[in-house]
């Protein structure tokens, strides 16, 4: 047997994934308690991939602070959770190639006077904004709206709710988040109209294992150019409302 | 957000079942950590007490060191740093871990209090129709600190049923974890964040009556 | 396991820290002052003769002890705003721990009052005081060395809890800690050093309580 | 003018249903050294309590130097002072229990002083001196700074006599106030009454001394069953008691 | 073989620096009732302590039923033996304390039988029943099933001597078992242990009681300063004392 992480998950019969579970559209339970999402659904690629079916993994669920600890001690084969890639964890886990990227918007509720973003942008310091807690939370936020006021919160749902009970003027978050929030309370928030901050989100494993890494990024490559593209473009459909044109034909447009 | 009392009941039946698992993880960890705490504690408690000096020493620096750790970092710890030092435990077995740590430490200052609250003529007489020393404490220290202790243990273990709420940090899906992934389906944040606050409070208010009534199962007629 | 430890970030880090401390302190001192003056208030009420009073106390005590802190700290914040009570995050969280800490001290001073034997409140009757007299110059007094231990405790406890902040974006210790980890997801390293920074300062509030007690300690 | 400093009218208490002081009458003139003597449980410490308003009572009337202590008749209805009143008239009669009750945590100088500077509104260095007086008529001048918890059990109440004394009241109330004492520390306690007794305080004693009784008194009450059962001269009642119940309880008492 | 039931040979205990058994001899016969007499601090506890290894002692040697106490001799090296070992040594003596801790989530006939059934491993109801055997004989049969929070002071103490006694011990040791009584409880104490003496009971007994000692006792002993001062017939030593010490020990004790 070899000392692969990919033999290992091979003989195991089951591939055991780290995410989160209460972060929409990403991964989140469902009305029957079923988890599901858009890194629930990468996950399931890979599966399908080593053992030819999407669900022979087993989830385990960690804190947003517990996804790079828990590859670093074994307790999980592969985080998939919306993980922003950066150098400085690029020295910590091995990222797979990314499989999505998208940027920060800005979500105001509805006929507020504040709803667009000129208007925030011309409140200047008396406007408040949510923000999930990170080190580039300030920056970030200080990037579109230079002198308002950042409160950083510990979940997405302190968030939102910090924006309706008017604590906040604006949420800022990842654009995908607020397009989910905004279907899923229709009439009641709106886009602000606003994007900065382009991030990437892949997967990682640990360092050190350049077959498991290889299969994985094997895997997510397929899925977005290849065979499996299909799975991954109505995942897409489902979660972003999204549909993608398929891969063009013909030489890879890696090469070009 | 906007939304009627009936529209939470709705949600709140959709959630049923997660709600009803969470509160069954919580009531099942917080049990075993007392249990466990409980019986560790009373060696603590005892080690405390009749330990030799170095023992003692020992078993002091242990509850101070606990007892002056907030218990989420407890939680990281046993999760985390055992991890690290090739022992994995899964998130609900180094949660419990930590709860019952946390648990003995304070259930044996309890016990230490009521143990050096017993006289001392308790234990001479106890020596003098020829009891050894652990036939001493089974018999005339443990039921006599038991019935002293109740109050305060009582009390612990409904610190344990909120300590609890912490585990969903690493990931173990109790009622806390369970009502913030209703949560974040329906974001109707507090109606639910109350209910479980309400689950929990309810809790704790049965052991406090549970204890009050064992309190009084066990008083010594005088 | 090959995990390998390095502080190098934490103490790049060190100093927001120490900043975080300061301000867990700060809460800390804040909420327990007010809930020292919300307990000692409840724990007259609860040794009261009046009937109403002391089933408010009891109520007021076994809410608060029995609901987990996180609860009550979202519902000052993100409740209390829709009824009109709007407070700054720092505010809302002192506001809230002096509640539940009153239950807590409450109880310890509820315990305390009934240990100064009744004849010393006679005897204070006996020279003419007023019942506030009695209160504030013979039970008070005696009270507060009697209570010192078990109030030392809960300081104590109330000084972990302000870790609870976090969840409301005060930047006190824990969330600093948290921070850190979200930048650099060295968990290991970070929570060894911020528990140490817990463990010592609960070890000196422990220390200066010990003194205060000595240093108050009736002669005998 | 009535010229009595204690006059108690048809006193009655009950506790719960049980009527403990079943109509006491009583009066005592300036200088009267009166000492109660009665089986336990006749009522005596709960007719000392009542006289300083420790108890509330029931019915009758008791009076201080011509106030009414504790209650007052208004339009024929009765009515409890309040508590600011009864708490001044409190101060009108001293008193020692049997359990000295000191303030442990004053010196003996500060136990004094607490009454004269809070009731009486003095300055401090005046009712310093004024303790350090009667700390020296008692005997303890040297031990003004000690805690009461440092003193013996005759020293703590020498001390709680002279707290009571300091404030000048107009009568003077003691209950078994050597009972708790070791048998070689009464002495120095009944002496210091003694010696109050010579200079005309006027006093009410609770006692089982009945030696100290007999040579001290001016006047003797033998309370029965909550009921004043004879009353008169020490020598007469002593040596010729009039009733059967007396003459019974004084056999039963050690005469030393 | 040696035919005495107690034999303490030189027997030394310190208490840090101080001596407070300074070599004690003593030797007690099947059926001796010795009464050990002297003034307070004088040993007399201590004495009984180190004959039941309450306390351990520093020199000497104590033998009861031709058994050495606490400590053995091998190779001329002083060993304290093993706990269990002392433990079950502590059975050959029984004794009764000043404050009779009786255990209180006991009753009175649970107290008798934890040590019949734990330490002789006898039977439940063959303990019962001489639990009740000795209950009856100290006259509290009726009170078998009562908490000890239930009994008063003279009735704990006669349950407390039944729970001794009841052992079947080859010595029993009385510690001032009435002085924590109230005087009308002595008698019905006394009684009980007149009653063993009656019946051939060999009884060691620290006691205040100096007539109950006249009557009782076969011997007396007068400690002095942690020494036996004097010795002998209880007759002579009361009426004719030889050393001054003990004729001035006997002035100061009221004979009643
Ligand atoms: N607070 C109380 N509640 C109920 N009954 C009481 C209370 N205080 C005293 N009594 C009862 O009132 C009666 C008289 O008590 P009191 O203390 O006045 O007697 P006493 O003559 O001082 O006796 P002693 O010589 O024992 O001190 C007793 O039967 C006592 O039990
Ligand atoms: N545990 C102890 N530590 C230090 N000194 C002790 C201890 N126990 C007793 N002593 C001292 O040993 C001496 C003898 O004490 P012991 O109790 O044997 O006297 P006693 O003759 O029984 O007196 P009493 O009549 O007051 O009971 C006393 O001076 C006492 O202070
Ligand atoms: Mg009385
Ligand atoms: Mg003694």
């Amino acid at each position: 047997a070899g000392t692969s992480k990919l033999d290992q998950v091979l003989a195991r019969g089951k591939l055991i994934v780290g995410t989160g579970s209460t972060n929409a559209p990403w991964h989140f339970k469902s009305a029957d308690n079923k988890l599901q999402g858009f890194d629930i659904d990468i996950a399931k690629i890979i599966s399908k991939a080593l053992f030819d079916n999407p669900d022979k993994i087993e989830f385990v669920n960690q804190s947003s602070d517990a996804r790079i600890p828990n590859i670093t001690t074994d307790k999980v084969d592969i985080t998939c959770q919306f993980l922003t890639v950066t150098g400085g964890r690029a020295q910590q886990v091995a990222f797979t190639i990314p499989y999505f990227r998208e940027g920060v918007g800005l979500m105001t509720k509805t006929g507020s006077k504040r709803g667009d973003y000129a208007a925030l942008k011309a409140a200047g310091a008396s406007v408040n904004v949510a923000v999930l807690q990170n080190v580039y939370a300030e920056s970030m936020v200080h990037a579109a709206l230079p002198m308002a006021k950042v409160a950083q919160y510990d979940s997405p749902d302190l968030m939102y709710q910090a924006l309706n009970s008017g604590r906040a003027d604006a949420a800022a978050t990842d654009q995908s988040s607020i397009s989910w929030f905004i279907k899923q309370n229709p009439g009641k928030y709106k886009d602000a109209g606003y994007g900065w901050n382009p991030q990437t989100y892949a997967c990682a494993v640990k360092r050190g294992d350049q077959d498991w890494l290889n299969f994985v990024n094997t895997a997510l490559h397929e899925a977005m150019t290849g065979v499996e593209f299909d799975a991954y473009a109505a995942s897409y459909k489902t979660w972003f409302g999204v549909d993608l044109a398929p891969p063009k034909i013909g030489f890879p447009v890696e090469y070009k | 957000m906007d939304f009627t009392l009936g529209q939470f009941l709705h949600e709140l039946w959709i959630a049923r079942a997660p709600i009803v698992q969470g509160l069954g993880v919580t009531i099942v960890a917080a049990a075993l950590a007392i249990v466990t705490g409980s019986i560790l504690g009373v060696g603590v408690g005892l080690a405390l007490t009749y330990g030799a000096k170095p023992l003692r020493w020992m078993t002091r620096a242990y509850t101070d060191f606990i007892r002056g750790t907030p218990v989420l970092v407890l939680v990281l710890a046993s999760y985390y740093i055992l991890g690290a030092a090739g022992v994995q435990l899964s998130p609900f077995q180094a949660g419990v871990l930590a709860l019952a740590v946390f648990c003995s430490s304070h259930v044996g200052e309890i016990v230490r209090g009521a143990l050096q609250a017993i006289p001392v003529g308790q234990i001479e007489a106890a020596k003098a129709i020829g009891l050894t020393f652990s036939q001493t404490f089974l018999y005339i220290l443990l039921p006599q600190a038991i019935r002293q202790v109740l109050p305060t243990w009582v009390n612990t273990a409904a610190e344990m049923v909120k300590a609890s709420t912490l585990l969903s940090i690493i990931g173990v899906g109790d009622l806390l974890l369970a009502s913030q992934e209703v949560i974040s389906r329906t974001f109707m944040s507090l109606p639910f964040y109350f209910f479980a606050g309400f689950l929990y409070f309810t809790a704790n208010f049965a052991i406090e009556h549970f204890g009050r009534y064992v309190e009084r199962k066990t008083k010594i007629p005088s | 396991m090959d995990y390998v430890l390095n502080f190098s970030v934490v103490w790049r880090s060190f100093d927001h820290l120490l900043g975080g401390l300061g301000l867990s302190l700060l809460l800390a001192l804040g909420s327990i002052l007010i809930g020292m003056a919300i307990g000692l208030v409840v724990s007259f009420a609860l040794i009261s003769p009046v009937a109403i009073a002391r089933n408010l106390a009891g109520a007021y005590v076994t809410v608060t002890r029995n609901t987990p802190l996180l609860v009550l700290v979202l519902f000052t914040y993100f409740a209390l705003p829709d009824l009109g009570v709007r407070l700054g995050d720092i505010e809302s969280f002192v506001a809230t721990l002096a509640i539940y800490s009153g239950g807590y001290l409450a109880e310890v001073f509820r315990a305390g009052m009934l240990s100064v034997p009744k004849g010393l409140s006679e005897a204070g009757q006996a020279i003419g005081l007023t019942r506030m007299q009695i209160r504030f110059s013979i039970i008070m007094p005696i009270m507060f060395r009697n209570v010192l231990p078990a109030l030392g405790s809960t300081v104590i406890s109330l000084f972990k809890d302000t870790s609870l902040a976090a969840a409301i974006a005060v930047p006190e210790l824990t969330y600093q800690a948290r921070k850190i980890n979200v930048e650099s997801f060295r968990v290991v390293e970070t929570w060894i050093i911020a528990s140490l920074l817990y463990v010592c300062t609960c070890a000196v509030l422990a220390m200066l309580f010990r003194r205060v007690e000595r240093h108050l300690a009736i002669p005998r | 003018m009535d010229s009595n400093i204690l006059e108690i009218r048809n006193l009655h208490k009950r506790f719960g249903a049980v009527e403990v002081l079943k109509g006491i009458d009583c009066s005592m003139k300036q200088g009267d050294v009166v000492c109660v003597i009665g089986s336990s449980g006749s009522g005596k410490t709960t007719m000392l309590r009542c006289i300083n308003m420790l108890e509330d009572f029931d019915d009758g009337s008791i009076r201080i130097d011509n106030q009414d202590i504790g209650y007052e008749t208004r339009d024929g209805v009765r009515r409890r002072k309040n508590e600011k009143e009864i708490a001044k008239q409190r101060a009108l009669t001293g008193m020692a229990f049997q359990q000295f009750n000191l303030f442990p945590h004053m010196t003996a100088t500060e136990n004094i002083m607490l009454g004269l500077v809070k009731v009486k509104n003095m300055r401090r260095d005046e009712a310093h001196s004024i303790a350090e007086k009667w700390l020296d008529r008692v005997g303890l001048l040297e031990r003004r700074d000690y805690y009461p918890g440092q003193l013996s059990g005759g020293q703590q109440q020498r001390v709680a006599i002279a707290r009571a004394i300091a404030m000048s009241p107009k009568l003077m109330l003691f209950d078994e106030v050597t009972s708790a004492l070791d048998p070689e520390l009464v002495n120095e306690v009944l002496l210091v009454i003694k010696d109050l007794a010579r200079e005309g305080m006027t006093m009410l004693l609770v006692t089982h001394e009945m030696r100290f009784a007999f040579e001290v008194s001016t006047r003797v009450i033998f309370m029965n069953q909550g009921r004043i059962g004879e009353e008169g001269d020490p020598r007469e009642m002593f040596l010729k008691p009039k009733t059967e119940r007396l003459a019974e309880f004084l056999k039963s008492s050690t005469f030393n």
